[in-house]
């Protein structure tokens, strides 16, 4: 027996983004300065780095690592990208508001490195352990983070929820690991999805992987297991809930894909229905009780539900475009998510969150080019052509139209008409409604954060109109990505 | 010499005009409206220049094809011909109008929203009829709703919130069935392009769903009954120029859907279910007639007029599976056609005017109320002339381009049935009483009240627009030829299509 | 000749033009002269059209203007047909027409809308004559609207009062229920052969008379029998015959002149030019031809009947129009159309003048028209009185004068006509010429003998009209009295319509052709007169109405008492206007608002639109409490969905 | 000798207890963390259970790992709990329901 030093340059991104993290802590201890810029623009430029990194050294032919429990891939090149922009955008947004309510420090910043990390890991995961340490420290930073604002009334009882069922849905998903364990013999995907194609009855496999399945769609926040979903977006700071909504997602994705792809991919005939069922809640409970919400950022949780039930079509459709579909599904939605959060971000204050519907009252004629970042947003989470969110839609409903699932593509655009209804009744409040006469502006939430920020939304607003019009690129890059 | 490079600049010479009017924003509402009707101005020059450039006979032309998303093999694919080529003039007609009509001080909140909205409409409108890509076409479609959404919504009347909401889940709820008809049919037929999918053969049990989901789509737009009110809505509520729009050029879209999707891909399924588009475009012609009687709004009467005459485009349409369709005998199917399509411009310039017309009251009394006026004529008379004018052609009055269509489908359906026909025919006392009635009430009689008599007459401005409806429904009515000779041989081209389809499926 | 032809057409439409659009520019002079100019300039063509038809040797003219419309096969064209049938009434038209341009600068010297009128009566000029002139039906429905409209324009010229502006929506509504039969009388035809010209048309009716079409599954129907009932149902439209006549009388809220012109002269009887234009297709069918007889002669009674109890002097002459027009109906069912048209000839004349005079006579009472508040007139007015009794004696046919020869006509034509429905008809009619008689002479009676029940004011200033009055009465008053003299002979006893084709008669025994036969001249006819009830049963009348109204006026009251009940019915106009304001037009609009509430608002708006989304959000608000906020709930939400997938799993194992 | 169905059965059970402790709880939320590591040990019997039966070191070496996630889990999770006290002045599950609907 000899021992081999494991090839450590598969996983550049991953150490240089842990290197990069330990750099950032050791800054930030002997960093004075109360607006934590350096911690900023190091943790901004670790990002940014990884993200270059990981296109430029993964992309490419799948090769495994680490003894089978790492994949090197273009899959996995495109997720981490995309997962540490999207942190570096919800960070982007973030400073103000955290800066106007005491909680800029440091540990934010590392967190969100953590949880990238996580990200990351959980992007290359090839084995059942590997995906399982990468959720975990992702999820661990995420419970840290909804509660990182302690003296708000909400944070802390959203960071608990979140944490017990979070907790939870680890158990499930721990659980049915082990059943494919025992089935496989293995916890290399790679294996499994040998186990899974040539087994005879494949009854505990499937029983695993329900249980699996469970802990995917919590994390995604797919009915019926969605319940913490509105009340986390809604009590985590507001920051916080843009990356929950943004990254993670992506991430989430990824342990979708490699689990239920690279892994249980053989099974898919027989999961299609546990598919279809979570597609068909979460379109439903999602679009419903978000007609009926008047918080905001509880309204898009629902709505973040009703999306996810989109992206689980793409799953459910089983094939590439479907796969494809649903990476370039979530990969859009948050872009668009972090346009919403981000202007709720960038209209609230100390004092003000802005976070109820009735504050956008009249934005339109007050900061007329914030309303129409709010309306290009919301247009294009309903799927209006033009703008991003229809590709994302038509990507979708194709590929289970390709894969012989009609009765399911029409249920999901009828879903998406009920679910127009939440998204036009908020730009009915930004547009046709008046301000109050004689309301006091202070009392208005107006737009505070610095010109950059400002500027970063109004490009995250345009992006999601060019995607929309240019949508090729995008396109490519998941199909690609996916293997098409 | 306009290959390659007319059709694209129709699309987005307005809309980037539109963002130019949006980004003037607040600055100086002298610039806002200048730019709006240099804007709108080139581009119905534009349009006319396609129509000068059209050949009648030379079926699709003025192509123009690129790759847009190819890896989902969506192309950027524009073309017209005989049926398209006159709604886009169409619609650079009314933006035009509907631009200069807002130059008025009625309009005053926010201009550069209001116009920019209009012009990127139009460029959007104008998209749709020239796309021959289903999903370009598709985008065009949908993307319409969102400035039409706000048009309503921010300059609307009182119960705008409730109408522009109705008008929008409505539309959208019909055309994402669209959308999925058309992700199947790209499945069979390998691209979207709308000249693969006409020669496309599908099977019955295929092209049923499918010219149901087409007609959902196209008959919310039209719209058919019963799928009809949110029109009734979203014309009352929606500020004058809004209104034209929707009624001179929305509706349009709805019925140009049949023609360009649903008869030529599935003729089969639309030869099956003529009964059913037949039958509820009957029921629009009596029924909605009848329930425009029965309004007190003068832009809900004719909002409910719009839908009867609707009713005869789509009769026209659906009507030819059952007169004669592929026989020479009288050519009742072309007829019949023929009638339904020049029923669309006719109605596009009519009730324009109408809405214009209601609009010029409306700036002046602020009240939509059939009974809060009477004796308009007193104080209004080249108005109430104008008025007259439209109503009567509303009526189907020979000599104005609204009995053209009429008589055309009326013609053509008796080839069918008698029954079509006649039913058809009773438009002729029904749309004349709710047209002279309206008349009766708001223009003929003594001064009413105080406010109808301090009314002034038509400025130079509204005169100029209504005067330039007046000759274009009267010279339709006169030389309906001009249109149907360029429209014509689209038609017969379809109608061939179509009679071959069947005979091969048979 | 094309070039008269057109000339004829649009001088009016040019003129009316200027009128109307540059009204305020020409002022009332240059409205009314240039009006009458190119009116005039149309009488004289149309005469020299005549003369050449007649005398001079032409042929009749054919010629296609302009292709309006060609859509595949079915090319729909304006042209022309000018034949005598044709030229006859472009005569008659432009001659009463100009001389109603004339009286209108008398009649309406005070009016605001003064070129408006102009406009309008030029226009309508213009409409008439592409009528008459056209050689398809499409322009003929063209001109046909057209004088509708213009009529719908002049009935309301009076736009401020609620009477006027209900009787043009009224007039115009009726109107549409016949052109709505005309228009499907052509679709039928246009379906059938493929054109509609009219050549063409007959040639393929000639050619096939037995072709059926099928209107219910089963049943076959004539094509001429249904085109044929389907067209007259227009012609009972513009002609006012029972039961579509009772936008006619309330048309009298027009200013007299067009209620001489269009509402008794020209345009009302376009529906018997119809009939006598297209009778090679009528003449095809015997069913459709009844029913115009019975039609046209249950018209002919019972509105002459009506015209007793009026008090209003226009709408006694409307009464007495829409009686006539019932004769020249009654007419053309019997194939007598030669006669019907002759009477549609003299009857311009002689109900022009009345309807002239009376206005002669409204004016002089400053627009009074209650014939109890005139009377002894006859000394104020003479010359009105002169042609007003002239005009009278025409209408009840008294020997010598226009209307006798046209009258007596088509009465001898009914009578010798063999068949039960003829032989009611030929009762209806006969009585109806003692009613006519009656109610012309107590007309006649109230308004110039007897006392004066004038108050002082109008007494204070009465006086005869003015020239250009009394001219175009005198003017009407000469054709009246003597042009059936020379024209009764060659137009209904010889071919004069049928040489060149224009009206064709199948059978060969018809009680026209009968006359025909036996015809010996205008004395001869007038001598046959005598052996005839229709002569007696005038006199009768005339002598009843000096009796109760000059006379012994003391008998009315007792004689009338039994008849009250009788009196009220036709007061009430048999209930027809009843029917139509309450029951079609309040049934149609009760039964709208009930559409419109019920059907739009309630049911498809309320119920599917509204009810669905209520329903939505109240399923929403539902879901939403699931939402309690409770650790415990969500963990057991969780589990219950694990529990769900497994069960779906354990349930696919089981059955697959 | 100890079957594999003996360990599953275990873990199974195990894994019952803490699933349904979590939600019979509605007492104290530290009862809710001693649930979730019961539930992570039932994982754990799994692990093992079927690491002896298949002759795998591979899921043994798993439970190493979850352990320590387990006692990072439980760090958060205590951490919270202080917060929520601090905030709050009480852990009572039933309480926690501020945001709801």
């Amino acid at each position: 027996m000899s021992f081999e030093t494991p090839d450590l340059s598969a996983a550049l991104p991953e150490l240089w983004l842990l290197v990069a993290t330990c750099g950032v802590l050791v800054v930030d201890l002997f960093s004075s300065d109360p607006r934590r810029t350096a911690t900023l623009y190091l943790t901004q430029g670790a990002l940014l780095v990884t993200a270059v990194l990981a296109l430029a050294t993964q992309w490419g032919p799948a090769e495994v690592a680490f003894s089978g429990h790492y994949v090197v891939d273009s899959l996995g090149a495109v997720l981490k990208a995309v997962v540490v922009l999207l942190s570096a955008l919800a960070l982007g947004y973030s400073r103000p508001y955290l800066g106007e309510r005491g909680l800029l420090q440091g540990e934010y910043y590392l967190l969100t490195l953590f949880a990238s990390l996580g990200m990351l890991v959980i992007a290359s995961g090839a084995s059942l352990l590997t995906l399982y340490l990468g959720l975990e420290l992702l999820s661990l930073s995420l419970y840290a983070l909804v509660g990182y604002h302690r003296d708000s009334a909400r944070g802390p009882e959203a960071a608990m929820k979140y944490f017990v069922l979070g907790a939870l849905a680890s158990g499930i998903l721990l659980y049915g690991m082990s059943m494919v364990y025992g089935a496989s013999a293995s916890l290399e995907l790679g294996v499994i999805a040998d186990v899974a194609a040539n087994h005879e009855d494949p009854l505990l496999l499937l029983f695993g992987a329900t249980f699996m399945l469970v802990g995917v769609a919590f994390k995604l926040g797919a009915a019926p297991f969605h319940a913490w979903v509105p009340d986390v977006y809604q009590g985590a700071p507001t920051p916080v809930t843009l990356l929950i909504s943004t990254a993670p997602k992506v991430a989430v994705v990824a342990l979708f894909l490699r689990l239920f792809v690279d892994g249980l991919g053989p099974l898919h005939a027989e999961l299609q229905a546990m598919l279809l069922l979570v597609a068909v809640a979460s379109l439903l409970v999602g679009n419903l009780v978000a007609i009926v919400q008047t918080n905001f950022k509880r309204m898009l949780a629902y709505s973040a539900i009703s999306h996810a039930g989109f992206i689980f079509v793409g799953f459910a459709a089983g094939t590439e475009a479907g796969h494809a579909a649903a990476l370039f599904y979530t990969i859009t939605y948050s872009i668009m998510a972090a346009g919403a959060f981000g202007l709720v971000t960038v209209l609230s204050r100390a004092g003000l969150e802005a976070e109820e519907i009735a504050d956008l009252r009249g934005l339109n004629e007050r900061h007329p080019v914030y309303a129409g970042v709010l309306l290009l947003v919301l247009l294009s989470m309903t799927g209006i052509p033009g703008t991003v969110g229809f590709y994302a839609k038509y990507l979708v409903v194709q590929a289970a139209v390709q894969a012989g699932l009609i009765p399911m593509a029409v249920f999901a655009v009828i879903a998406a008409v009920v679910g127009a209804f939440y998204y036009l009744r908020v730009l009915k409040v930004a547009y046709f409604d008046r301000p109050e006469v004689g309301q006091d502006p202070e009392a208005l939430p107006t737009p505070g954060a610095s010109a950059p920020i400002r500027s970063l939304l109004v490009i995250n607003g345009v992006a999601v109109l060019v995607l929309g019009v240019f949508p090729e690129r995008l396109i490519a890059l998941c199909r690609a990505a996916i293997g098409l | 010499m306009f290959e390659g490079w007319l059709l694209s600049l129709l699309i987005w010479l307005p809309i980037l005009g539109g963002a130019w009017v949006l980004a003037i924003g607040q600055r100086s509402l002298g610039a806002v409206r200048g730019a709006a009707v240099v804007v709108a101005s080139v581009a119905f020059l534009l349009a006319v220049a396609l129509w000068l450039a059209f050949e009648p006979a030379g079926g699709m032309q003025l192509m123009e094809q690129r790759d847009w998303v190819p890896s989902l093999g969506i192309q950027y694919y524009l073309g017209v011909d005989g049926i398209s080529m006159p709604l886009v003039v169409l619609t650079a007609f009314a933006t035009l109008l509907v631009v200069i009509a807002g130059c008025s001080d009625a309009i005053h909140y926010r201009v550069a929203q209001y116009m920019g909205a209009f012009l990127i409409m139009e460029g959007l409108m104008i998209g749709v009829f020239v796309a021959l890509d289903a999903i370009l076409f598709y985008v065009f479609w949908e993307a319409m709703l969102v400035p039409m959404f706000l048009l309503i919504g921010i300059w609307g009347g009182a119960n705008r919130i409730y109408a522009t909401i109705k008008f929008f889940l409505y539309t959208f709820l019909g055309s994402v069935l669209m959308l999925i008809a058309f992700l199947y049919m790209r499945l069979e037929a390998g691209s979207f392009s709308v000249l693969d999918f006409h020669d496309l053969s599908l099977g019955l049990d295929v092209q049923v769903p499918i010219f149901l989901a087409l007609l959902a789509a196209f008959a919310v737009k039209v719209p058919m009954w019963p799928v009809h009110t949110w029109l009734p809505d979203a014309h009352t509520e929606a500020p004058t120029g809004g209104s034209v729009i929707l009624a001179a050029v929305t509706l349009k879209m709805g019925a140009y859907g049949f023609l360009r999707y649903a008869l030529p891909i599935v003729p089969e399924a639309s030869a099956q279910l003529a009964w059913l588009v037949i039958a509820v475009s009957l029921i629009a012609i009596v029924y909605i007639g009848l329930v425009a009687i029965a309004q007190t709004d003068m832009k809900r009467l004719i909002a409910y007029s719009s839908i009867a005459h609707m009713g005869f485009a789509t009769l026209g349409f659906f009507v030819v599976f059952q007169a004669g369709l592929g026989a020479a005998a009288g050519e009742g199917a072309l007829t019949a056609m023929t009638g339904g399509y020049v029923q669309l411009i006719s109605h596009g310039f009519i009730s324009a005017a109408l809405f214009l017309c209601v609009g010029v009251l409306y700036d002046r009394m602020h009240t939509r109320d059939i009974a809060a006026y009477g004796g308009v004529v007193n104080r209004m008379p080249a108005f109430g002339a104008l008025f007259v004018l439209f109503a009567l052609a509303n009526a189907g009055l020979p000599g104005t381009s609204g009995f053209v269509g009429e008589l055309l489908v009326i013609l053509g359906s008796y080839q069918a049935s008698f029954w079509y026909a006649a039913l058809a025919g009773l438009t002729l006392i029904v749309g004349a009483a709710y047209s002279l009635w309206l008349v009766k009430r708001v223009v003929f009689g003594p001064v009413a009240n105080e406010e109808v008599d301090g009314l002034r007459d038509l400025d130079r401005r509204e005169l100029a627009l209504l005067g330039v409806l007046a000759v274009l429904v009267i010279g339709l009515g006169i030389y309906p030829q001009a249109l149907v000779t360029v429209a014509e041989p689209a038609l017969v081209e379809l109608l061939d299509d179509v009679s071959a389809a069947l005979t091969a499926a048979r | 000749m094309e070039t008269v032809l057109y000339a004829i057409v649009l001088l009016p439409l040019l003129a009316s033009a200027i009128a109307g659009l540059a009204g305020p520019w020409v002022g009332r002079a240059g409205a009314h002269w240039v009006t009458i100019l190119a009116v005039g300039i149309s009488f004289g063509l149309s005469l020299w059209v005549l003369y050449g038809l007649v005398w001079g040797g032409l042929e009749p003219v054919e010629f296609t203007a302009y292709t309006w419309l060609s859509v595949g096969d079915l090319g729909l064209e304006i042209g022309f047909l000018v034949d005598r049938l044709t030229a006859l009434l472009m005569v008659t038209v432009t001659f009463v027409a100009l001389m109603v341009h004339i009286y209108t600068i008398g009649y309406m010297h005070d009016d605001p809308g003064y070129q408006r009128f102009f406009s309008y009566i030029a226009l309508f000029t213009f409409a008439m004559l592409t009528l008459v002139m056209a050689n398809n039906l499409l322009q003929l429905f063209f001109a046909w609207e057209a004088v509708g409209l213009v009529s719908y324009l002049l009935i309301g010229f009076w736009f401020t009062r609620e009477s006027a502006i209900f009787a043009n929506l009224k007039a115009f509504l009726v109107n549409r229920v016949g052109d709505l039969g005309l228009l499907l009388g052509i679709a039928v035809l246009a379906g059938a052969f493929g054109t509609l010209h009219y050549g063409e048309l007959f040639a393929a009716v000639q050619a096939d008379p037995e072709r059926t079409v099928s209107l219910f599954a089963a049943t076959e129907w004539r094509l001429a029998t249904v085109a044929g009932l389907l067209i007259f149902v227009g012609c009972m439209g513009k002609s006012a015959q029972v039961p579509l006549h009772v936008w006619l009388p309330d048309s009298m809220e027009g200013p007299t002149p067009i209620s001489a012109l269009i509402h008794a002269a020209t345009m009302v009887t376009a529906g018997i030019f119809l009939v006598a234009r297209l009778s090679p297709l009528f003449e095809h069918s015997t069913v459709a031809l009844t029913v115009v007889l019975i039609v046209g002669a249950l018209t002919a009674f019972s509105m002459g009947l009506i015209g007793l109890v009026q008090n209003d002097i226009k709408r006694v002459i409307a009464y007495s129009t829409l009686s006539q027009l019932g004769y020249m109906v009654a007419a053309l069912g019997v194939s007598a159309y030669a006669a019907g048209v002759f009477h549609l000839f003299t009857h311009a004349f002689f109900k022009a003048l009345l309807f002239l005079a009376a206005g002669s006579v409204i004016i002089a009472l400053h627009h009074e028209q209650d014939m109890r508040r005139m009377g002894g007139l006859a000394k104020y007015m003479p010359v009105t009185y002169a042609t007003m009794l002239l005009a009278t004696l025409a209408l009840i046919g008294a020997p010598g004068f226009s209307g006798f020869f046209s009258k007596d006509a088509i009465i001898e034509a009914v009578a010798h006509t063999s068949g039960p429905w003829a032989s009611l008809a030929y009762w209806l009619l006969l009585l109806g010429v003692f009613v006519t008689a009656l109610y012309s002479f107590r007309m006649l009676f109230l308004v110039f003998h007897g006392r004066e029940r004038l108050d002082e004011h109008a007494r204070a200033h009465l006086h005869e009209s003015p020239l250009v009055v009394t001219v175009p009465l005198v003017l009407l008053a000469v054709p009246s009295v003597f042009i059936a003299l020379f024209t009764f002979g060659p137009v209904v006893m010889g071919d004069f319509l049928h040489t060149d084709g224009a009206i064709r008669v199948l059978a060969e025994d018809t009680g026209l052709q009968y006359l025909a036969a036996h015809y010996h001249g205008v004395l001869g006819f007038m001598g046959h007169a005598l052996q005839t009830p229709t002569l007696y049963l005038a006199l009768a009348g005339v002598l009843v109405a000096w009796l109760l109204y000059l006379g012994r006026p003391q008998l009315r009251a007792p004689l009338t008492a039994p008849l009250r009940p009788l009196q009220r019915v036709l007061e009430h106009g048999y209930g027809f206007d009843w029917l139509f304001i309450r029951g079609f037009t309040g049934g149609g609009r009760a039964f709208a608002r009930l559409l419109a509430r019920f059907g739009e608002r309630w049911l498809i708006d309320g119920a599917l639109v509204n009810g669905m989304a209520r329903s939505i959000g109240r399923i929403a608000a539902g879901a939403r409490y699931s939402q309690t906020g409770l650790l415990y709930h969500y963990a057991f939400v969780m589990v219950l969905g694990l529990l769900l997938l497994i069960t779906l799993f354990v349930l696919r194992t089981l059955f697959a | 000798m100890i079957e594999l169905s003996d360990f599953l059965i275990l873990g199974a059970l195990l894994f019952s207890l803490g699933v349904a402790g979590i939600f019979l709880n509605r007492k104290n939320v530290i009862l809710l963390l001693m649930c979730i590591e019961l539930i992570l040990l039932a994982v754990n019997v799994n692990f093992i259970g079927f690491s002896a039966a298949l002759d795998d070191i591979a899921g043994q070496i798993f439970v190493f790992f979850i352990l320590t996630v387990a006692a990072a889990e439980a760090a958060i999770g205590l951490a919270i709990v202080v917060v929520l006290f601090r905030s709050r002045g009480d852990i009572n599950v039933a309480s926690l329901d501020a945001m709801k609907g």
